[in-house]
């Protein structure tokens, strides 16, 4: 009877919370809204499931935790913690996404800086309520809404936010489709939503294989910071477009990074343990991270209206939003609006220029970020 | 304002600073990469549309099923005189996949046929 | 001719044994099965040609073996003795098991948890022949059936057993075939073999999607200590049968999990050199290994009996020996001994259910023995 | 019958227990979540059987080989109206892909032919 | 205005060297030697662009740089130092080598030991100009034409070098088509190079299943200091052969191997930072590799001569220089020579033969040195 | 001449020699086996050749599309008797991948059909 009863001590009737039961919660919904509202289910399904598996009740010493040393869990979350896994993943995001867009109206690029006032705002804001300048640069980043940007940089300024951090982020680039409508339609006037763009010129081939290596040069020459991250990511752009690694691309952009995904999103999941997690300080990175990407998102959007004032060919201001990244769904919410107008209006192309320039620009950011405040 | 707001404020000028110099600095390079690249343009153009002619966008298992059953159509009335495969960018990239072939073709060392 | 001579010390010459031969002999009789008789080849044939290159006599010091640590061997031999191989292999396991035979008839997923007493039967076997606690568990462990457990169990309890445990467990799944249709036919009449069981209802989407879900929670609660394992199977199976994740569940059930099956058979291979593997405690272990399949076989079958008892419609009791796991081999024994009774008798659909409640029924028993005994 | 030996088999016991109520556990999860499900199950065939007449089973190679092949024996006595391309569920996951497809799509804006 | 001068001073403005710049230039000579001279592409473009990632300029603390201990590169670097992700890339290759051109004709095989007297003639000319024992070893190695042999051995023998000698490898690999012919015309008369060969018959399943099997256990027990690599690289043709291990094999020559490749190309290329690699040594090593090829490709065409004093079936000499190992480059060349002599004379199939034998035979050396100067 | 060179001199000379006994001893190991294999080979030739006969070299779809163009052809004046999937190697060599399989089967359990 000793050994039951001892081992009912180590597991959930010993070590039962409350905590535990909302986070169990928190990871169901996370979980149906991937499934059924196929909101991010890519990485939603792993944190969902991960949520569940960081909060089941047990006794500390089993080594089964994702903060145990020498667990199993533990050993898979090093990728988070040393950060490897956003770079890998940045490399197969290099390897699938097609910056035509951007090459073929490289004025748009502008507007995927724009958005990252996002981040700065952000930053200030959680310097106010009182977090450290490294906490705020980390939880800043929640509005470059780029999840392996934000999971990079608070693993090496914040670890102790990094699940918070990653969830809101993820969190909102999952309702991406939710809070850049009514923001959009507030600072545009039906008139500037009506804008038609030029449909693009094609890009030339060589275009496309010197881009990743001069956009290399340029961005880690500038904020040698971000290099670890656009290093990736240009590398992988070069191994898909040079049309001589092709199977090094097609599998940076399959097999490797769908096994950093799952690692990743599982172990970020499971890093969030009631404990850790259900504190006023997760509350307030939840608010400052809707905020932040308020901020992006009308940042954006001006912007394109600044530019506006000097151009002869006018921008779609809608597609200033699209400079928050949360690639693709902010460019997709960016083509709904302007169908809503307007059905033949075509704005998705020219939305994806200021979509991947906002992938490259907030890990610029978060390049200045980590050579100011890391080390 | 406290100094350590004050040292984020001046940090969020900076950094919005560097990261539009950033972006301005690839926005410009891509300008005058296609400027550079114009001159260089209808002629790779033709090119491509040229290779568009030549590539095979069908596998060869199905370019014989084809072949087959416009012969069954045609009873016979024609041959086919060669079936060209182009290697495909990914196979190229690729050299050691070629060993296997290499040997294959080599182990039927057939002369041309007397026509 | 100094260095002749001292290249010939390091090598064959100065450091072969009758041990490493008979390893060399046994490995090369572990290919022939998987190759010839295609007994298990997925693990047969790294586990062989692993066996052949830890047992090449060599001196130590050349920094090369398993044992040495900095050699390559020894870092990809770190996936066993920290133990994530086979949590990876599990998730790749649950990406690829298709439930529904168990969802449509849950009353024989009773049937995997009676074969588990065969791991329970070899465990007081290894203590009555003076095993401490711990390796009698790892040892017990065998009897479960399925190799990534038993791994996992006994490099957290008993790692100086791993390679014979390891060893042992496989030997016996891929004698199956022979070991499992005599107690079968000993415990069973004709008739009993010869009932028929309705084809089930097919299982709705909703229903798949749920179960991993539950199952994880419902076995978490009960036994934390098998979190990390079914965590990993039931997290793999929710990729499969959510929808939304198809490209990750791809990639787990193919390069993923073939990765780490090449790397777990080859370094478990590699770790039985005679010195360390040709002991009477390997005898030993061997011995009670087939006595635990013998008792969980018939264990699964009487268990049948005993459920037909009060039962109406009845469980043909063959399929209880399906509760050993062993997928799917031990499920294509049951259907092969229907088939000879009445060949338009298909089994093998029944069978697959406690055949994969078997797999969860042996992660459980893990669990429990590494919170009793672990730590 | 010394210590060890009789903790293992109070181990045993207990062990041996616990695992029959997980898998209980498990089963009585499932029998309960089948019956919650009897209700939605029809309603949910129905859609499945709809799923299944729209979702196209081959991929679009074929259906174009297809196309051609019917086309040419019929000798061009009637036009395809429409070949609509319903996204599977694999590639639905996987948003970035789309990327390609939406750039294609936006670079041939064309309006619906005049018929 | 603190921060912006301080950011300046971690990055390109306060750090850049004028070795920076030389370095920058040959990574994008090495881009461009892949992409439009497509030589070599799938370790050049990897190598190439970590030349770039190596040689931005920036400050030493702010953790990027594959030097600084916790890095991101650091870490993915660990391969490479800790030495196995060549023999990782063995098993990829082991996985899609044909073996049958050589056990079609076992006479051949001996040509490519021949060929491995370049490694030892670059070996003393290192001595001869003052390196170590074990740095001399290390840039012989270079010789074996054999990029994970070389930087195997270098990581264990001389890792300081091992950019250099990396570097060198590959491009002179990438250069065996400017290398060789004139080398080969030298050496043969034009009836030699018209020699016309048997063609090969047929190689057995069972022969082709059996070999890995054999070789491994003759190479090891021969030279057991080659165990690392040669197991992986038979380990690999066996789960290619056997027939029972296709999924196993697919995964080995398609995303395994990618993955490594990925990393293993970007990582060497950054360990070339200028202030490491623009040494007299390295120019020293540079021109031992030259030489180092000219012998080697030298030594197997006269030792094929040598042959044909014996043999009554004579060998085309062209192939000696097949030996050379740099799959399939150099067989290529063969082909290429023979067929401008004669456009009938398919020299290809013959010339694998010494081919991969040649790669077997730089992996046994590298075992022999191995042996005796490490550890 | 220093030590260190007729060091390096020596592992030359015992270096190359090892090198060729290993090559030596593996060609002179391919050509015993070989030799030994000559005798079974003939039978294995002819197994092959029956495999060839037997293995399905396209996939079913585009067997069920060459089944359905004849049929179209010869106007329903014949039927399929029977379409074998003989199971590839690379799927036999997983066996988790047959459970679907069986539990497909399993599902549909059909008499033959009375003729
Ligand atoms: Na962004
Ligand atoms: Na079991
Ligand atoms: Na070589």
């Amino acid at each position: 009877m000793d050994i039951l009863f001892n081992f009912l001590q180590t597991g959930a009737v010993g070590n039962f919370s409350w905590g535990n039961l909302i986070m169990l919660l928190v990871g169901g919904f996370f979980l149906w809204l991937a499934i059924t509202k196929d909101y991010e289910p890519l990485l939603l399904v792993p944190i969902g499931f991960g949520i569940l598996v960081g909060n089941i009740p047990y006794a500390y010493g089993m080594n089964i935790g994702v903060y145990e040393t020498g667990s199993v869990l533990s050993i898979l979350y090093q990728g988070v913690t040393q950060g490897y896994y956003p770079p890998l993943i940045f490399l197969g995001i290099g390897a699938m996404t097609d910056f035509s867009s951007m090459l073929s109206n490289p004025r748009l690029i502008l507007l995927g800086a724009a958005a990252q006032a996002g981040i700065f705002a952000t930053f200030l804001g959680s310097l106010y309520l009182g977090f450290s300048l490294k906490d705020a640069a980390a939880i800043g980043i929640i509005g470059g809404a780029d999840g392996p940007t934000a999971i990079f940089l608070s693993s090496k300024l914040a670890p102790q936010y990094l699940g918070a951090i990653a969830i809101a982020a993820y969190s909102y680039m999952a309702l991406v489709p939710v809070i850049q409508p009514p923001i959009i339609k507030l600072l545009t006037s039906k008139r500037e939503r009506l804008i038609r763009m030029k449909p693009s010129k094609p890009v030339s081939r060589r275009l496309r294989v010197l881009f990743p290596i001069m956009g290399f040069l340029l961005t880690a020459f500038i904020a040698p910071g971000s290099l670890t991250l656009l290093g990736m990511l240009f590398f992988g752009n070069l191994l898909k477009e040079s049309g001589v690694t092709e199977r090094l691309a097609k599998t940076a952009r399959s097999a490797f990074i769908d096994i950093v995904t799952i690692l990743l999103g599982l172990t970020v999941g499971t890093s969030t343990d009631a404990h850790r997690f259900l504190t006023p300080d997760s509350i307030k990175i939840f608010a400052l991270g809707a905020a932040s990407f308020g901020v992006a998102t009308a940042s954006g959007v001006l912007f394109a209206k600044f530019m506006n004032l000097f151009l002869k060919e006018k921008i779609n201001p809608i597609i200033g939003a699209a400079g928050v990244s949360a690639v693709p769904d902010s460019a997709r919410v960016c083509q709904v609006l302007g169908a809503k107008e307007d059905p033949q209006n075509f704005l998705i192309m020219h939305a994806m220029a200021p979509n991947v320039a906002g992938v490259i620009g907030s890990a610029v950011v978060a390049g200045v970020l980590l050579a100011t405040l890391g080390g | 304002m406290n100094e350590t707001i004050s040292f984020g404020v001046n940090l969020t000028i900076v950094g919005l600073c560097i990261t539009f110099a950033a972006l301005a600095a690839i926005s410009l390079g891509v300008a005058l990469m296609r400027w550079l690249d114009e001159k260089g343009h209808l002629r790779e153009e033709r090119e491509k549309q040229l290779a568009l002619e030549k590539e095979q966008t069908i596998d060869n298992l199905t370019l014989v099923l084809i072949a087959a059953a416009v012969g069954t159509m045609l009873q016979g009335r024609f041959y086919i005189r060669s079936v060209r495969r182009i290697p495909l960018i990914g196979e190229r990239a690729s050299p050691w996949s070629m060993q296997g072939r290499a040997v294959l073709l080599g182990s039927h060392v057939v002369g041309r046929k007397p026509s």
